[in-house]
Formats: C-alpha cells, structure tokens, sequence
C-alpha cells in the first residue's frame, strides 16, 4: 500500500498566505481585500509587500464582496479573506447576484472552516459553507487538505476565469502532498488503491483517510483513497470508476452530512449506480468549544471513525 | 456646509462683483445649449413612451421609479457621462454608471438602447423568456451596458466602489456613477459602503438617491422613516449635494456638473435626486402605487398621450 | 388509481395569508413581520386587523430576523414574510446564529420561492433555498403544494416548538388538497398507490406529479406519488417502503439539483436501500424572466419533464 | 441638546438655586454608596482576575475587550439593571442585557457567575469540551444568563430591538441593555436596526459602545474609521449620551441612570462608553494586541499582581 509521509504539520491557512505571497509578486492583477482578520488569514506578507494592493475593509463582509464584484471591473483579480462562516452565509446573497450571477472573476478564500477552528466555537465553525457554495450556479468549490495542496490551490485559482470558493482551516496538520505539485481544478487525487471499499475525502479528513487506510490494511481491508479536493466541479467519474470496482463508499468532510461532498456523491451514484454509503461527517449537530482533536473524535471526523464507517458500509455491500 | 458657496469659493468667478456673478454662474450652468435641452427633454418623453409600452407588454415591471428617473437618466447618458456604447466590460478610460434599485430597469434599457448600447427594438423582449433585456438588469444575457447584476437591493454602492478603486488602481481618472433607491437605503450594506467610501476616500465616485419617498408598502415615512439623509450622509463623511428639481433636466445637469467638479477632493459625493415617482404621467405621480404594476390597455393610451410621439416608438 | 380534483387554482401565498388571518384571531401570541412586502406576502389582513401586532421592518431583512428571534423573548411566536431569496441568502447568517442555534421560536415565511415567480427574473428566483435551510441544525423545513396545504402547514408550524421555514409561492396553482385538512409536519402524504416508480414530489411540483402518474397510468405505468411537505425532518420510512416496493424513484423540486430534496433522498437511499434516482429539478443554472408556465417548461419542472425522467430512471431499474 | 439640562428638567431641583442644585445633583449620583462603591470595585478587580484565569487556562479568548468592559458589566449587573438571577428565558417584569460582541464572552460570564446565575467554579470550564462556557455565549448548552447566542458580530442590536418590542407589547415597562463593538459597528445590520429603533420610537432600549478605538487588525481609526459616532447616531435620530470614563465605576452608574431617566421618551438611547482596551493589566492597555490573545504564565502572574485577590478566586 501506498505510504504518505506527514513532512511536519502546518496550517493550510499559511498555505494560502505563501501563495498569496507569490501571487503577489507574479499577478500584478491580483488583489487582496480582507474583513479585520489579516493575521488570520496570513494575508499580511502580501499587505506588506503590496500595500496599494491591499484592501482593509473593516468588519463588513457584505461590503467586501460588493467591492471585490466591482474591481473585477477594470480587470483585477481580487481575492477575499475572512472566515468560511463569514465568507458564505453571511454574505450568500452578495456572493449569489454580485459574484455568481454576474459571472465575476472573484476569488472567496475562506479560513477558520468547520470544527477544527476550535475554542471560538459554533458561532464560528461552519458546517454548511460547502453546500452553500456549491448551489451556486458557475461557482467551483474547492476544500484543500495540506499546506502545499493549498498553496498550490492558490496560485491554480488565479489563472482560473471565474468565481472560486477555496476552503481551508485554522489548525497545524499533516503536511503529506508534494511541495511545487500542480494543482489540477476538478480532478480528483488518487491517494491509494484498493479493492474492498472507496474513501472520497476532502479537506482536512484526507489525511484521516490516509491513516483509516493504514489501519484497515492492517486488519485486511483494502481501501481506496480518493482526494476530492473539488466538490464542484465534482469529479464523477473517477468517483464511478472507483466504485464499480470496490462496490462501497466511504465520504467524509468536515461538515454536515446534509448539504455537503458526501449528499453530492449519493446524487451522482442514485443518478449512475447506485452504491452502499456510508457518511463521515457531522450528524446535523452545531460544534462547540475544544480543542481541534477533540472536537474531531466527538464529531466522528477522525481515522477512527472512518474506520467504523468502513466497516459498517462493508457489511452493507 | 451650503453647497452653492463651496461652488463660488472653488471658482475663479469668486472674486467678482455679485451681479457679473449670477449672470456667470447662470451661463456656465445653461450647458448644454438650448436646442441641446430641447431634444433631450424629446428624449425624456420618448424613454417614458419606452417604460410604459415595456411594462404595458408583459404586464409587469415597475413604471413608478423608472419614470420618476427619466430625466437623470436621459442627462447622465447624454450630457454628463463620458462613456463608450461600443461596450467593453472593463470600461477603461470612461465613466461607469451602476444601477443598484436593478428594479427600475425599464428606464435604464431604453436610454441604454436610445444611446445606442443595443438595437431599440430588442426592447420589445423586455422581461420575455429568452430575453436580454431581464426583470432586472444582468450581465448574465450579455446585453450590453449593464456591469453588474442588481434587483436584490443594497448591493449597488459596494460594487461601485470596487469600480472605482479599480480605477484608481488603473489609473483611469474617469468617474463612476450609481443610482440607489431612497426605500434602498434601509439595507445595511448601503451603510457598510458608505462608511468605507468615506473612510478611504473614495472621491471618483458619485452616488445618487433617488429621493421619491415611496417604496413598495408605502411612503418611506410610513414604512421606515429615512429621517435626515443629508445629515446622515454628512455624519458618514461624505460631500453632499441636492437636487431639488429631480425631474427638471436643468437643474440635473448643474447639480451633477457641480458634484463632478467636487470629485478628486477626498470625499465620496451623495447626490439627494428629489424625483416625482411616477412622474409624466398623471395618474401615477405621487404615490408608491405605481411603484410595481402595469398600465392596462387604457391606462397605456392615456399615458402616453400626456407623452405625446417624439423621436420615434421601437 | 387515485384522482385529484383542482377546485380552483389559488396562489400558495394566499393560503399563507389566509393561515395568518386565522392565526391572528385565534393566537394572541402571533406577532408579524414584514420587509416592505406586505402586498406580495398576503400579510396585508393581518395588518389591518391587527396593526399592534403587525411590524413592517422595511427593507432590511437582516434586522428584521434578529428583531423576531428577540421577541421570542417574551413569549412571542413570530412569523417573518418576504421573498424566499431575501428570507434565507440575504440572512442566512442571522437566521443561524440568532434563530437557530439559539433555538427560537420563529417561523421564516417565504414567498415567490423558484422560477415560477416569473417576470423578476433570476436576483429574485432563489433555487437553493430548500439546500440553505435543511443544513441548520434543528431547522425544519417544508414546502407545500396548494392553497389550502399551505394555510394547514401556517396554523400547524404555530403549535410547532422551534425555528421553521415555511416556502410558497407566487402563481395561481391547482388547489386539491382537502380544505381544512390536518398538516403534520415531517409526515409524507401518500397521494397515489403505485408499483412501478416512485415519485416524491414537493411544493408547485406534487400537482404536476399527479398529472404526470395519469399519463404513465395511460402509458400501463403504475407511478405511486409522494408530497414530501417537509424536506426537513424528511421521512425516510415512508420513502424507504416505498422504493422497496418500486425500485426505482423520481424526485421533483423547483430548485437546483444541487443541495434539495433530491439530494437528502439519494443519501437516505445510499445510506439505506441504493436505487437508481431520476431529478426533476433545474440543472445548476440560475433562472430568467418568462411566465411561470414557459419557465416551468423551459427549466424542465412539469408534468412533462417528470413523465420523461420516469421513463428514463424505470430503464435503470 | 444638552443633556445634563434635560435631567435638571425632568427633576424636583429645577427650581432650586444653583449652588444648592450641584450639591443635591452630586449627591444624588454618588449612589450607591461609598462602601458599596468599595465594595464594587473590589468585585472590578476579581473579575478581572477572573478575565486573565480563564483566558489563561484554555490558552484562546478575548482578554482585551473583557477587561476594558468590567466596570461596566459590574455597574450593570450590581447597579444598574433590576434583574434575577434565578433564571428564566422570557425575563418578564427584568431589564434583560444582551451581549453583541460575543467574544468578550470571560467578563459576561464572570459577572453572571459572581451575580449568581452560575456557580463561580463553572468558569473553570471556559471553552473546554462539553462546557456551558463557549467560546462565545449561547443559550445551545442552557448557561442560565444567556438569552441569545453571539459571536458573528452585528447581530446584537436587531434582537434587542425584537425583546423591547416585545416588552411593549407585554406592557411590562422594564428596559433592554445591550452592549455592541466599536468596530463591530461597521457590520451594516447595526444601522438597519438603528435605523428601525429611531423610526418606531423604541425607547425602552439603551445600546452601549464599547468605544475603545481598536479591533482586531488594529485602530479603528486606520482599519476604517468610524468618524463622529455622536453625529452618525444623532442623525439617525437616537439620543446619545458620552462617558468619557468608562473606566470609572462612578461616571458609568452617574450617565447610565440618566440614560436610564431617558427611555420612555420616544427615543432609542446610545451611550458611548469610552473605554481602555485591556484595562488594569498595564502591558494589555491601550493595544488590539490583546484583543483575542491569551497571556502566557508569567504575563498571567505579573496581570494577577496588579490584581491582587479581592473576593475570592475561583
Ligand atoms: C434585498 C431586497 N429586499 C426586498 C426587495 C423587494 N423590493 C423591490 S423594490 C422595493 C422597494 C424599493 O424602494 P425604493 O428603493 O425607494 O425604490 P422605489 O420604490 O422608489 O422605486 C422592494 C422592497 C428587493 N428587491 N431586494
Ligand atoms: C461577522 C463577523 N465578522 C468578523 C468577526 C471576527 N471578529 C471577532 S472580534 C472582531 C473585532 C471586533 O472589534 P470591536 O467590536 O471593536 O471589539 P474589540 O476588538 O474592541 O473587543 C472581529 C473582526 C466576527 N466575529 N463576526
Ligand atoms: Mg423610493
Ligand atoms: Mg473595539
């Protein structure tokens, strides 16, 4: 079996501040707008060495993506920063007429997603920003797992015409994709090859995926692990492929299970074939306070519990 | 702050004697000429042919503030904007306007199309299936001159300011327009967008309200009362200029010549559009009744007979 | 098989307006608010009967749903009006951390919910609403078919403990649910015995659902019909049996594929019974201005539409 | 209008002569008590003990913002709202408080605790697994003292207006506080909802500004300046009161009761409270870089130091 080794943890929300960091000095049309939360975000390289291409903008999210709308206008790139919650819901209906509807060339870059935020909370953690951003008509929603992967991320989605949700967290994990990797939009990452059972994970529960696979190797179950780092587009075809040749499925996001990759996977299967599965995610539940590892055991979205769900969907083959 | 003297103060006609001073002021101000106005006030009554025949056709759609804001869309699109209707997305080099009461779209497709954005004709389809020409105004159908989709309301200001920061990014000292509801200006993100313009001195950038007093359920006074807005806008730092005589195509272009004179300064800059909704027709004016309903047929022919054919129906 | 008789097309929103004018007399605790829509929601009778009751917000939605989650305070039972756009994009993040996390007892009514409000075109035709709302914890959330469905779920979600998203909608509609019928929340309502195909149905789809089982019936196809009220709790069972008999099933919504009620069934179905799933829904596009019928037709949300995925998913059986 | 005036109106000493009038006047707003005083502000001192161990322990929290607001909360809770502890949602016949800038979540739950409403030792479980203490406050876990979850800024304004409404409706004539952010005002749905108080005349409602002149990137004033806040709520048409120490117990109790003496008069009510953010820990004064960052263990004892024991650790 494929081994991934973890080359030390990092945050991936330093994977897009290191991004935008080249952006900055690579895309002279990339611009950076950020809602009081620049330390947060890692946006402050790029306000340092960029500073008229910087935009503060206060405490008003709203506002934020109306400007960003607008300076596409005249040709910028510009990218947004804030937290998921505060990057989505709170300003759907901003994203939905201003960016998606009027087809803007806005980039949503979204910090603090899910649990793992950690002690802030539940006003805080997002669950729902992956369906959110996914209704969206023209909207490409991307949920990275590493530092590198997001990285990478950030530099594809410049050159990407249209408008762009690039989800990422807060916590220091496993830092395991190839530094300098290209990152494809929509095309999913075969992690390891299996036969008994497919694991579709995105975001921070890839790695978890990669650990589930270890231990269910040990106990003579072959997984395969798909990277679905795009949700929308959603690769369906590797996800069939994957599949008709394991005939179960694992998915598992750090979100709720209603809404997000694992109900956009079930649609895909009822609609081609349809397929046992079994869903890693929270259990339409709001999170709470605690640190990012508890709150991933509480919430059934670390290795052990992709683990119980292997082996629940397996008996349903 | 009395806008008329920060006029005086800015102009080299301050340091003349009182009399030579009105007869200046009265010149300089009668631009454009007079046969200019007279085919521009044809205009007028031609766009508001346009809005009622628009609505009439599909029995939907909102005659109310499109006509209440015929004039400043006729001087914006005839005398005071520098723009290109060989349309570009971008707009570098010209002025950009943006609509954000999207509702009133019925005014702003047939000055678009009336200065030669799209055929005239394609105003037939306004509102059909398959259409460009959308209940609200989108770039979504590609019909040229709309930058932005708006129709949810209080997104306008936001979006103008991104423009306008692109700009000056650009380095395109042109100027950026947008036109907003008076009822509109409950939406907080109206606020958000004001506060900011202010605080970073958004100065290539002139906001219009269109002061009517009326939004759907009734007087904006009866619904949510808008109190002061000259003293609120000046509280959030910006310049502020009245335009008593909305619907006066004069008194527009002085006012709106007077706050392009004002930009470059530091400030953002509020323009008060008081405006008659409804106004031209009789039946309509003064009441929020009008604000999204129809004529019928016989209503269309009275309408338009108090608007009497001029430069042509499409 | 079964037949349905439409005593007078109504507008949902009236039955709505209708539940409130009873809801009023019959409810001291009913306070309403509306956001300078008064007309449009049928809420004008309430007003008029009850002006100290009666708030009208103006336009801001965003207070308006703070201001109904603190009357809760003080024993109120709210019910906000507005468009269905403005009354979950627009205040998503108001409704999630002022309504539902904090467990207030607010009712969000939405009217003008999908393309069938016609001429306004896409900024108004919200399509994503039924995926916004079902991914709040402890949200429920219904969608019903008719006049006098609607006015039974309005007096229902009264006696209902919590916060619920009631969504209707503009046009004239067939109206042939029982008058004065009980609506129990969270329990489908089996309109048609069939053997060949399920059909779940919800909102202005049911009556085109019905019409489309007459035309299978004609064809010799046994279509056995649904209205699934309430997406959120969704009752599984009553879907499950279903299918068991069927094996196979249509899903019919006016709203984006992505995220509704077709989704929440393939999950029930991959997590319980897979089977193959045919969507009746639009197809991640937004909408545009045209009469209700030509969009219907156009976006594929009709009769027609359903007897043709029908045909198609009985294929895959 | 001057504020100080209006309460002389509005009292028996109106008619008295002036020397007698300042006398009666300073006597009447030392209450409470010169002991009582004592012993608030010793409670001051342990909240802000409170403040630092919380924060402390769990390594996350806001420090700055509590501290800055602990007389103020312990003015509110002691002094100022007739309220009870034994806790129930609707709070008929109490003047309720609620918290908008959630995150200054250890100095509400401190005083809530040292109110009564909770055990004091439960504030060992702030932001742990599975506690009533969440990062931000919320009802979700039942913590007795919370009637609304905050934290997502902006949102504190529109539920108060929704429970003074209610209370009008209740014919119960106690009154709703809230406190709100400085920079959390940039958040347009505070001027949606300080729009609608002024339009229907809640005047049961006091909002208070934590006016400390920071937030998290730093000054308010470079972030986006928030400009002449007295001006911008005047012109929406609140009646507005300043304390300029809002560190000071004394000036709190004196402005807050003649905020108090002016509900019931057809206006909203905004108090800015000039507050030092990080205030009694010298290294934290005066920074947003306190604002959500824990102290370590020797920045928790030098904080404890200036502090020293009052009533009672936890
Ligand atoms: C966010 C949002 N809320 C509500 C509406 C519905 N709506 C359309 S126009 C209108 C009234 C607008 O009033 P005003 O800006 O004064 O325009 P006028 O009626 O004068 O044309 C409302 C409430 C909307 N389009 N967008
Ligand atoms: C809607 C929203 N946007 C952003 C944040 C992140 N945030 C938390 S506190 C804060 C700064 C608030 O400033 P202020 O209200 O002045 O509080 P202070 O820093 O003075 O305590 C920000 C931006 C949030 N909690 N909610
Ligand atoms: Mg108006
Ligand atoms: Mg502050």
């Amino acid at each position: 079996m494929k081994k991934y080794t973890n080359t030390g943890n990092k945050d991936t929300r330093s994977g897009f501040g290191a991004g935008m960091t080249q952006l900055g000095k690579t895309n002279p049309n990339v611009v950076a707008l950020c809602a009081d939360l620049t330390g947060s975000l890692k946006m402050d390289e790029f306000q340092a060495n960029h500073p008229e291409r910087f935009f503060q903008i206060g405490i008003a999210e709203a506002n934020m993506m109306g400007i960003a709308a607008g300076m596409t206008i005249g040709g910028k790139i510009p990218f947004t920063g804030t937290f998921a919650n505060f990057s989505t819901g709170r300003v759907y209906d901003q994203i939905r007429q201003s960016i998606a509807y009027s087809g803007k060339n806005v980039k949503i870059c979204a910090s603090h997603a899910g649990v793992t935020l950690g002690e802030d909370g539940a006003t805080h953690q997002i669950l729902e920003d992956i369906g959110l951003m996914k209704m969206l008509p023209g909207m490409t929603v991307i949920n990275t797992c590493d530092y590198n992967q997001t990285k990478a991320a950030t530099l594809a989605i410049a050159e990407h015409k249209g408008p762009v949700y690039l989800r990422f967290g807060r916590p220091s994990v496993a830092n395991f994709t190839p530094e300098n990797q290209t990152f494809e939009i929509g095309k999913a990452v075969h992690l390891i090859e299996g036969t008994d059972v497919t694991i579709v994970a995105t975001g921070h529960l890839v790695w978890e995926a990669i650990q589930a696979a270890e231990t269910l190797f040990e106990q003579g179950i072959s997984a395969e692990v798909i990277n679905i780092h795009t949700i929308k587009p959603l690769d369906a075809e590797a996800i069939l492929k994957s599949v008709t040749k394991t005939g179960c499925i694992v998915t598992a996001e750090e979100h709720n299970y209603l809404g997000g990759l694992g109900e956009s996977v079930s649609r895909v299967l009822a609609e081609n074939h349809p397929t046992p599965q079994a869903f890693v995610a929270t259990q339409d539940t709001f999170g709470e306070s605690g640190t990012p590892a508890q709150l991933m055991e509480k919430y059934g979205l670390n290795a052990a519990a992709i683990v119980q769900k292997t082996l629940d969907v397996l008996k349903r083959k | 702050m009395n806008n008329s003297n920060q006029f005086v103060k800015n102009s080299f006609l301050f340091s003349l004697q009182r009399p030579f001073k009105t007869l200046f002021l009265t010149l300089k101000n009668l631009l454009p000429l007079m046969t200019d106005i007279n085919h521009l006030e044809k205009l007028v009554i031609q766009v508001r042919r346009d809005i009622l025949r628009q609505v009439h056709k599909v029995n939907s759609g909102h005659p109310g503030g499109s006509l209440g804001c015929a004039e400043f869309f006729v001087a914006l699109y005839n005398e005071l904007m520098e723009h290109n209707s060989n349309f570009n997305m971008n707009g570098k080099n010209e002025d950009l306007f943006f609509l954000s009461n999207g509702h009133i779209s019925p005014v702003f497709y047939s000055v678009l199309a009336r200065s030669g954005y799209f055929p005239v004709e394609e105003l037939n389809t306004f509102r059909l299936l398959n259409s460009r020409l959308q209940g609200h105004p989108t770039t979504h159908e590609g019909l040229p001159g709309v930058r932005i989709a708006s129709g949810s309301l209080g997104q306008g200001i936001s979006v103008a300011i991104g423009a306008a920061l692109a700009k000056k990014l650009n380095n395109d000292n042109k100027i950026i327009y947008t036109l907003c509801g008076d009822g509109e200006l409950q939406e907080g993100q109206n606020w958000e967008a004001i506060m900011y313009a202010a605080g970073n001195k958004v100065d290539n950038l002139i906001v219009t309200i269109d002061y009517n007093g009326q939004q759907i359920d009734g007087a904006t006074d009866t619904v949510l009362p808008l109190g002061n807005l000259t003293e609120k806008f000046k509280s959030f730092g910006w310049e502020v200029l009245t335009i008593k005589e909305g619907n006066n195509l004069q008194a527009i272009i002085k006012t709106m010549k007077e706050a392009k004179s004002k930009t470059g300064k530091g400030k953002p800059i509020c323009v008060l559009l008081h405006t008659v909704m409804g106004n031209g027709v009789d039946f309509m004016m003064h009441t929020h009744a009008w604000h999204g309903k129809a004529p019928n047929d016989e209503q269309l022919e009275k309408g338009l007979a108090q608007n009497p054919v001029t430069l042509g129906d499409y």
